[in-house]
């Protein structure tokens, strides 16, 4: 309990970044003059198409009818009970293509179809993205060309081919690690070569402006419904905590912006090895300043993580401005964690979690059972995927 | 030591990776020896957003080699080339030391100026004013589909030249005529040279270029016969024949 | 159009088939004196449970807030556009586990919690209905064993990896064909042995009374959720077709029996090697009478098809009775249709099937194309599941 | 030709699988010769939901060497061992031939019962009219776990004798005390012989299962034997020595 600061006023955070994109000075758009137009039409159309009630129900019935919104809220009971604090989880993991991935892809693609863009690029990790944005596109008839590092492809094979049967292309990344962030510098590389007619599909709130607050602002359906959720489900009405894993952290802040304004003490979980929060200086990657792991001389450090999708060594800039201005914290889990924390899960709820999710588990069993957390205190966890993807790491684990 | 280029002859800048090789200072003496109006010189970095395969290749080399900016900074005090010489890097190194302490850097290691593709001009202010302060010039740069409006901002704000992204790719990609009317708009709206740059990697594309620019930047053609293994002497001849193709003009830009 | 009869009075389908557990003349309890107690003691909670509105609120609870139920019913765009028919797709792979398993094992395990039985027992052939009676068992306490042929335990590693982090017991089943017909076999031998403290987890509408008929009725959430939004979509307010997919024939029960009493033509699909309904005869297996694959001894054949879940000889009886009754009507699709069918449907609508699921697709895509569907028909589909476990079969298949 | 088994000394009734070996007919002459009362004989189904891994394998085993019914019953007919003969199998095979044919089929063959382990009372009726028509006993089941009612209708169908499973489980299981009980109770409501079965392996099972039962069913205890190799005459010994064990009695049942 010592630790944690009271939340201060909600005001000035998670609000529209405004023209110049910025969250405190977290933000912007760090990007080559030849996509500066194409980032600006982006804004423009984006929030023409937010204000727009049509559009808004649009993808409001994408998401209900095709994605399976609202997804469930689960009260974690077994769980709940070892800890001896009420853990309601938030089951993104039940969304369509397993992951809140789609919320994002879905809105990018019908927005991109209102530019009369004809294709979609987007980088993947893990593959999630990736699948998220092949289905997107095969929905909404959109070409679909997805870039992944050379050492991922090997990894997640059956993502891939998930991928291709979605009728996406997947082009190997051989530049630099050959892994995440090398696909993000490959993707906005090859979208200089096509911005009239793609949209680039960027997976977290990452990027040039106006990504980060975009991809918040399609992620917020999650803490928006979570809140609902919460009110009809708990006495107070609000969770005393909101706790979720932080990659890029769009799960998070789609999470996070649901509750901002509410007492609630927010939590971003990262991965030990690609804690951009905790571990990172300020930098400027992919179009956007933030914390930033890099080494003595600035070069961008790479990330390791048993969670693919959290092996990223930045944080969107929106995070690093919740943490400078203290109304979250963050956190951060080791691999060693993880894996008990799957089965924890598993064996108390009958849900596998994603290894990215676990990190969110693993740090409220933690906290609870270090008394960090206040008994019967109430915790809501976005539950950001499902395990399935995660089951040939998880072999190998055990 | 201001960045002050000639104007009275096609402009011609090489490119070559900082400690591309331990020998990699010659490049600079036998580009300058062999017509270059100015050397840029690749600080490399871990995540090159706007370079093609070649410059990556070449930046990645480097840091396997260990190079960092300091001990570059270091060799290039220690040399004089007799032509400007400019910096090109991306932001991250920028703000990791410090805006007004890595100008103060170039500028103490006699470089002149700076070019920072990932740095657009609506986010160039602070590192602007720091350029200004080192005594530097910071270079920015225009696109092809860069509005009008922006292109007389940048022309306006960019000192040294206007540096013209010919194509709507990374460096490397082939040549494209769409930087010939880029570089003809900036033309109108500024006084300072214009360099067309990206894809230039045949005499024809140089002497194309420069008909409707003030100069050429040569990047990837170079890197790529570096890392082949050309030698400074081997990269010095080729650099002559861009400055007799240039010098000696050619066929009208074809569009 | 002209095969196909108008539909009967329903008024004798579907409904409670009583002490003797008869639909027409298929079902019945064909099993040793001694699972005879068992299954009258079942048969009577199960009554029981089902009159009272307590069991229907905890359970409605639990596959609302856990299974997340509603699942959607998605309008297959594009799909329908290029075959000429209004396609709908009732979406169990939205389901918690990835198919309308769960509904089933839900109800059963909350059941068994109520009888006093503290464990479970069930068979799995692709690992689907093991994975789902694992979490039943994880979320409501209860021990889980579950039976699995020798051969599918090598086929499904990945399921056997999942039931296993779930906290359950898989036993392989080395008898016989070593798949799901001696998986079945097996788990009723094991039964007779603990049947105070365990419950047979049956996982298709098949087995003896009371499954048949439990499971209809577990599963007929399906079908009335599917009518309710069919109520919303659809100006007719019911499709003029309801497809489903059948092994044991549980998703296509519980589909039918919320449209049995609508002028909707039911249709399922079976495997052509799993054909029961078409090229079986009557026959006893597991417990009950019904169309059963056999040889010309009376010896029961190996089904064979390219999905797992469709891979048993036999058809649950109630589907023996709405095949003759007229009331539904049964129809085979081969294997070579079925990963097109896939295929298709990733692109047109980014949804990747289940290859059970898939049956359903292509039977309607190529009812659609012959003409036998009449123009902008409205065709409600069963997508039982999703495709995410068949990926190394359609990589091997491609 | 009814089913009347004699009264005067426990009962004892060996299995054999029909067409485990080829020579399989020679078992009904040992065991007729070596003291059986009755003999029953498997015919094989590919699904024997009530049989252990021995008589499972053996099942198989006889599938696999291509034997079925008709050509079983043919090499039955052409055989007398002199005690009654009855067939075990399940009801699929019943359903598959009709119910008519296949208890006059069985009666053609000399056949006396039938015992079909997944046909419990209340599914007998079609079967048991077809059985009084052809001639031949069905023989009913009845459990450790049936409760009182079903016991005395059990004991009240039931032909020829009644068959008490003494354990929860499958054939081969071990013998349970349970058994003496079940045996005890039916006995009480019937006057034909009630025969304890399953799980009967040592001399010691029979006795104790023969002080409460009017006699003993032996099955995996044999066919393991068979499986493991035991030719006609070795397992005529083995039958022997059953004989002589129940023909003695033995200690207690010990509950
Ligand atoms: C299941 C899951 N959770 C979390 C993440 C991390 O992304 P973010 O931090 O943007 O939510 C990923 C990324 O692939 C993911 O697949
Ligand atoms: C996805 C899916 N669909 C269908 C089936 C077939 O079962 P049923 O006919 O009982 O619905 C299965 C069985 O495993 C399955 O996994």
């Amino acid at each position: 309990m010592t630790e944690i600061a009271l939340p201060r006023p909600a005001a000035s955070v998670m609000s529209d970044p405004g023209a110049v994109g910025r969250f405190g000075e977290y933000g912007g758009r760090y990007v080559p003059e030849s996509l500066i137009p194409a980032c600006a039409a982006l804004e423009e159309a984006f929030r023409d198409a937010w204000a727009d009630p049509r559009f808004r129900r649009d993808l409001d019935r994408l998401l209900a009818v095709h994605a399976g919104r609202p997804t469930a809220l689960t009260p974690a009971w077994r769980l709940s009970a070892e800890l001896g604090v009420n853990v309601l989880l938030k089951r993104e993991d039940l969304a369509h293509t397993g992951s809140h991935k789609i919320n994002n892809v879905l809105g990018q693609a019908l927005l991109a179809r209102r530019m009369g863009k004809t294709r979609l690029l987007a980088e993947t990790g893990a593959g999630q993205h990736g699948v998220a944005t092949a289905t997107a596109g095969a929905l909404l008839g959109l070409d679909v060309t997805v870039f992944m590092g050379e050492v991922d492809i090997e990894r997640q094979a059956l993502n891939v081919f998930r991928m291709k049967m979605l009728g996406a292309e997947v082009i190997p990344v051989t530049s630099g690690t050959r892994t995440l962030k090398d696909s993000t510098s490959e993707a906005l590389r090859q979208w200089v070569t096509c911005v009239d007619e793609a949209h680039y599909c960027l997976g977290s709130v990452m990027g040039p402006h106006p990504y980060p607050w975009m991809v918040r602002e399609l992620q917020r359906v999650v803490g928006d419904e979570a809140r609902q959720q919460c009110a009809a489900e708990i006495s107070t009405g609000t969770p005393d905590y909101v706790v979720a894993c932080v990659g890029g952290g769009s799960n998070a802040a789609g999470t996070f912006a649901g509750f901002v304004d509410t007492p609630a003490r927010l939590v971003g979980v990262e991965a030990e090895g690609g804690a951009a929060a905790a571990f990172g200086q300020v930098g400027v990657l992919h179009g956007f300043s933030s914390y930033l792991l890099q080494d003595e001389n600035g070069q961008v450090s790479e990330a390791h993580s048993i969670a693919a999708g959290l092996d990223y060594p930045g944080i969107g800039p929106e995070h690093a401005h919740l943490k400078d201005s203290g109304r979250a914290r963050y956190v951060t889990v080791r691999d060693e964690e993880v894996v008990p924390a799957v089965h924890r899960l598993a064996r108390t709820e009958g849900i596998l979690p994603a290894l990215e999710s676990a990190h969110a588990i693993a740090w409220v069993i933690r906290a609870a059972e270090s008394g960090e957390l206040p008994p019967w205190s109430t915790v809501l966890v976005t539950l950001s995927g499902r395990g399935d993807k995660d089951m040939a790491t998880l072999m190998a684990a055990s | 030591m201001t960045l002050q280029l000639r104007r009275d002859r096609p402009l011609l800048a090489p490119y070559v990776t900082g400690g591309i090789r331990p020998d990699w200072t010659d490049y600079l003496h036998e580009y300058a020896r062999n017509g270059a109006d100015a050397i840029e010189i690749g600080l490399p970095f871990s995540d090159p957003i706007l370079d093609g395969p070649t410059i990556q290749e070449a930046s990645d080399a480097a840091l396997r080699r260990g190079v960092t900016v300091r001990g570059l900074l270091d060799e290039i005090a220690a040399v004089d080339v007799g032509v400007p010489l400019i910096a090109m890097t991306y932001y991250n190194l920028v703000v990791h030391r410090g805006a007004a302490e890595f100008c103060r850097d170039l500028a103490a290691a006699g470089i002149r100026g700076l070019i920072v593709p990932d740095l657009p001009v609506d986010e160039s202010d602070p590192l602007a004013s720091a350029a200004v302060a080192a005594g530097i010039e910071l270079i920015l740069l225009a696109a092809p589909t860069t509005p009008a409006d922006r292109l007389a901002a940048i022309a306006r704000a960019s000192r040294g030249f206007v540096y013209a992204v010919s194509t709507m790719g990374t460096t490397g990609s082939t040549f494209a005529a769409s930087g010939c009317r880029l570089a003809a708009d900036l033309r109108q709206l500024t006084d300072q040279p214009v360099l067309l740059a990206f894809g230039i990697a045949t005499h024809l594309d140089a002497v194309t270029a420069a008909r409707s620019a003030d100069g050429v930047v040569i990047g990837a053609a170079l890197m790529r016969r570096v890392l082949d293994g050309g030698t400074p002497a081997e990269l010095g001849a080729v650099l002559a024949g861009f400055r007799k193709a240039l010098d000696e003009d050619g066929p009208d830009c074809v569009p």
